[in-house]
């Protein structure tokens, strides 16, 4: 049997469950697989996280360094996230530049922080059109079983939330200090099976789902990021009712990040 | 959104609820479409709207390049929206950034989704989009002209899509921004829509909106996009000189 | 009946129409397409032509930003040329970095422009060794039906006639003032066809063309750059006659971008 | 070794012939090693050594990528070692530097001499380390976590390759130096050692050692790499709960 | 020509009608040919001409790489045109350049014009150009050297392609302008010339010269090719030791 | 007989002539083919070397130019080496962006002249902080017959030892003056061939090699550098051999460089 006639085959099952309300590995429509976030995970970084959302594991390091601001924001600091889908983490990855779904992860999750204003980046100013922090958030994807975006995004969160300002070690500074989080975003990701839309995909269902809508809410009640991927569609309908899930999910998760 | 450090805020909202450019907030920018402009592709169109001009080109069903990306079972889609140097105010260095390459990706798809790419397996549905002069909304705008070059080429698909976004200024929920409004609101919804069936098969979203706000602003959306889909048939029954209201989609192809 | 045949009739086609002094589509051997030049045409452009000839259709747009000199230049501003084959104008063309045909038109193109001296590039410096205008000549072409040389060189010329350097924009003097140009360079393509060398060339005969001769010529009465392109020979004389007939198209053509 | 412009050198080794983190001169780091920690590779290994953190997976033997390097009469080994941008103290540009590109090859050509690829003619087998947190010996600890995550993805090979770093620090030659030692040490000497052949698959060096110097630094590190090679069959006994002291390594595969 | 900002101009013509080496306007650089140097390639040579020091090789007819240039009917050229870093006063990046690869492109179709392509279909035939020393005529160097490169391979083609360049120094029309007169000359026109049919395969110019000035040029570049070209028989017959006067072109393959 | 059988049999032939001691051009397995340095090859250059080993050419060229300190090391200058493996010297490199095996030559041959302490880099500082020397060797092979990494060091040792610091030219002294070469390492490369460790292989014997060890030696009985190659292995006590006779041959040509 083909790879592909497998797939194929695959897929139709997954769809047929999902019709009676249930996935490959047991869970409801709306559950997640375990999350855990382990922040510190990398000592050489200013700030770090492990983030394990079931098998799919990224890893998320933080480093600042001291820069000029761009001549338009003279005022502020620079956010900088990066996403390597390294070919380690999946066989369907191959070394090289970051290929579209790279590209397209580390800006949905950089949009997510820099909408949510997670970061005052006016903060990160040292002297103004002089000097500031540039702040990498550098994500490295290391088992991609599914639903790496909010994987990704956690970890990104979680690494700023624990994050020291390296002041004293660049000389700008008596003491390094926290890096001060504002707001924390959480991004939620979705798939359709056939009329069903079910929250945290595995792999075998991103490969299987018919269109994928992303929601990063914020703990203040907004919705500060949104993307669509993936062939597939969703009516105006199905979009508030995935709004309505990510807010419940992202309190969740929310606290998780935050170690309450 | 987010800009920090801009220095002077402009007026987004009059006090008779006029916006920067007279608008009211469901009143789309002028817009203009031509089909056909481009002799070497098999399918195009430009398309001016407000301060933005778009051309697209459709080329295929062909040949893949490269070969490996052939797929046995349907043709693939590859869009490619790329902004010219001179398109923006500050110089903007050839060749695709992030920025491009993202926005490749989600107007790929949205196509992909109603496309009928099982027709042509082993082929490559090629879609270019240029960006000629921009004042935000451009990924709507070429969404549009792409749809238009898309018909133009006779490709068979399940209905035009149509684009527009839609955002939040001054507090308000605004129809089709335009690039102050972008810069200086607060959210920006870039949508697509196929209108036969009421789904949306781009959604892209930025800023601060609750929930309420999001509800309004995917209605004033959904309307926007009908309004942009009769102008779109508008222009292809101009092309085409078929009699008014005659083209079923699947007659398209 | 393949592709690579049915060209090949078509070259062989064109070759014998040439002998008896016929073209495809009706034109004499020195006759050109319609020729219009639209300046202005981009409005976020500090000057921009839409130049058609025939089906053929290039945009440019120029851009000015403040720079540094080169340190071997002090006391000059700087010109930069680029040309985009972009895979919308063609069926041949694919994405990806600048291929050598577009190096060389954005080259051939800068050439005439620089050897002519167009603009005087003493008047971009704006403070020795410190502060200069950098003025990029953009081109894109759109539709390639022949014959780009011309029709960029044509939208190039066209764009810097029609260009205003933003001084007041950019804070270096109290208001924006014309680019002036000094030099008025046309250039003028034709490929050997048989015995036969014919202006302005289609795609078609560009396919059949064998060997290309681009001649740039100014108002005084100046050869300032030729080009030599694709498979193919000229003798000396033919070089001579080809000359001539590059400065009589010229004049006319040099009127049309000068709007007299 | 050669760090012009260097400002303050610790006291590498004091009067007790201790090292700056209080080992002996034979002594090696704590080293941990987790088999098989990742889901999607064929084979996986993770190893903590001293403060390094290195990721090791292995996915074949797969249809080789791009084409054109397959070989008719074996498998390619294709290994990429990688440093995450985060892994060192100056943030490190992502993408393969020329120190990796090197590090790659030799890595590579270390397993070429060891795996059976005769047995997988026109297939890759690809080894990817990926460098989480580095602090000298980085890639010895990857060559020690390809090994195992080849011996986990069942590659069948000559030996476990086992491997560590020896130089020269204070005069003196010196196991497994970290980074203090190998930024101010006189001698860097990466080794990789097959152990049931007693030789050497990877072996560079930089710095300054004498004839005698040499010799003791080749003898230190065979030892090393024998001790490491002990801790790997530990491991891959732990994982697969083999009775100790069994596993022939032919019957790895 | 246009050298913006330059400041000393160097006197390019005295009074007796000297250039600044001496030389007459109608003049030559000295010029050296070797054929055959290297051992690897299929034909090689080495020009020192001036003070310009030129490598080429040829390897051919070969299998096309990458596969999907191959042309059915014809043998490809593919040549590429390199300057080594050092040749140059200012330190050049190493890589191909846009002026590189402009030149590559018309010397490979200066030899397209030439070589009988059509005997090798489905074949590259790899022409390498390596400017080891410059100093003005680099690409007339180049194409001299490959040249005779190819008739050293063996390659079969109507006529060795004989090439140099001409310009306007000091108002006066001069052959072969070293780097002072290209760099302060009023026009530069590189030539290549088939001398059997007389007729040029490669025109390049820049600068100013009007209708006579050309026509002078043409003459003289002609005049010019014709004396290199026996330089170039000259340096095969040492080669091959083939008597005076015997080879006819057609009998190089 | 395709191509692969024929390398085969080759390979076996020089293996079997090996065991007894034999090669095929006749040599002894410790013999070197003769090497020529030739300095001041290239004008251009600030230093230059053109290095034969019997056919194998390699062409080196210094040049110094000035530059900003790096701020980790604001009192020494930076010294850069580059080697390309250009598509002329052999009928298997390609053009292109450098592959692993230039990169790994111009690294092994990096690391002899840098740990060998070549040129004392504190003496190519100029103003601490603000101005140095870098100091460029670039490295170009022509003809490619076996053993480069030896001729490409050879040949950056002879550039350097022959190099001018051109200050008179950049207006930073009042004359050009030698550039000090305070260390003279010379890179020795074997391969193995069945049980015999041959010095200086041919392309032909790398090509049968069964590993190859270089090691660079200094003038003052120290080994600075060691590189294992390819796939094969070696006993220390092979190491300790190789070494020994590195230093003999080092020895010799050391003297070649340096014109004694």
């Amino acid at each position: 049997m083909s790879e592909a006639v497998s797939a194929e085959i695959q897929t139709t099952h997954i769809i047929d469950l999902a019709r009676t309300g249930h996935r490959l590995d047991g869970r409801g429509v709306d559950e997640w697989r375990p999350v855990t976030v382990e922040p510190g995970f990398v000592k050489s970084a200013d700030g770090s996280a492990m983030v394990h959302i079931g098998n799919t594991a990224v890893l998320c390091g933080v480093k600042l360094e001291i820069a000029k601001p761009y001549p338009d924001t003279p005022n502020a600091g620079v956010l900088t996230t990066n996403a390597e889908l390294i070919a380690l983490s999946s066989p369907t990855f191959e070394p090289g530049p970051p290929q579209p779904e790279a590209i397209e992860l580390s800006r949905v999750v950089d949009r997510s922080i820099r909408a949510a204003e997670t970061i005052d980046l006016t903060k990160l100013c040292i002297t103004p059109s002089e000097k500031c922090w540039t702040c990498y958030v550098d994500i490295h994807c290391l088992d991609h079983s599914g639903n790496l975006i909010d994987a990704a995004q956690l970890a990104a969160l979680g690494a700023l939330t624990h994050s020291t300002v390296p002041a004293k070690r660049f000389g700008v500074g008596d003491r390094d200090y926290p890096l001060e989080v504002s707001h924390f975003p959480i991004e939620c990701t979705f798939v359709r099976l056939g009329d069903k839309i079910v929250a945290d995909p595995t792999f075998e269902e991103e490969t299987a789902g018919q269109g994928r809508l992303t929601v990063a809410t914020d703990e203040a009640g907004n919705v500060v990021a949104m993307q669509k991927g993936k062939i597939g569609a969703f009516s105006p309908d199905e979009v508030i009712e995935t709004i309505e899930r990510s807010f419940r999910h992202g309190d969740r998760l929310r606290n998780l990040v935050r170690g309450n | 959104m987010g800009s920090v450090g801009a220095k002077e805020i402009p007026e987004l909202l009059n006090a008779e609820g006029r916006r920067i450019d007279g608008r009211r907030l469901d009143e789309l920018r002028p817009i203009s479409m031509k089909v056909g402009p481009l002799t070497r592709a098999d399918g195009s169109a430009f398309v001016e709207w407000g301060e933005n001009k778009v051309m697209a080109a459709v080329y295929g069903p062909r040949e893949v390049h490269p070969r490996h990306l052939m797929q046995t079972s349907k043709a693939i889609i590859q869009c490619r929206y790329n902004m010219a140097a001179f398109s923006v105010d500050e110089r903007k260095r050839p060749g695709q950034d992030r920025r491009s390459q993202e926005i490749s990706k989600v107007i790929t798809e949205a196509f992909e989704s109603v496309v009928f790419t099982e027709e042509f397996p082993k082929t490559s549905i090629d879609i270019y989009i240029e960006v000629l002069q921009a004042n935000a909304g451009t990924r709507c705008a070429g969404l549009v002209a792409a749809s238009l070059a898309l018909a133009d080429a006779g490709i068979p698909m399940a209905d035009l899509v149509a684009s527009v976004a839609v955002g939040k200024v001054a507090g308000r929920i605004a129809l089709d921004l335009k690039k102050e409004e972008d810069n200086f609101g607060e959210a920006d919804m870039p949508l697509a829509l196929v209108p036969q069936s009421g789904r949306l098969v781009l959604i892209q979203m930025e800023g601060h909106m609750n929930r309420d706000e999001i509800r309004e602003a995917l209605d004033l959306g959904t309307k926007g996009c009908r309004e942009i889909y009769e102008r779109m048939r508008q222009a292809l029954r101009t092309r085409y000189e078929v009699p008014a209201g005659a083209p079923a989609p699947e007659a398209m192809a």
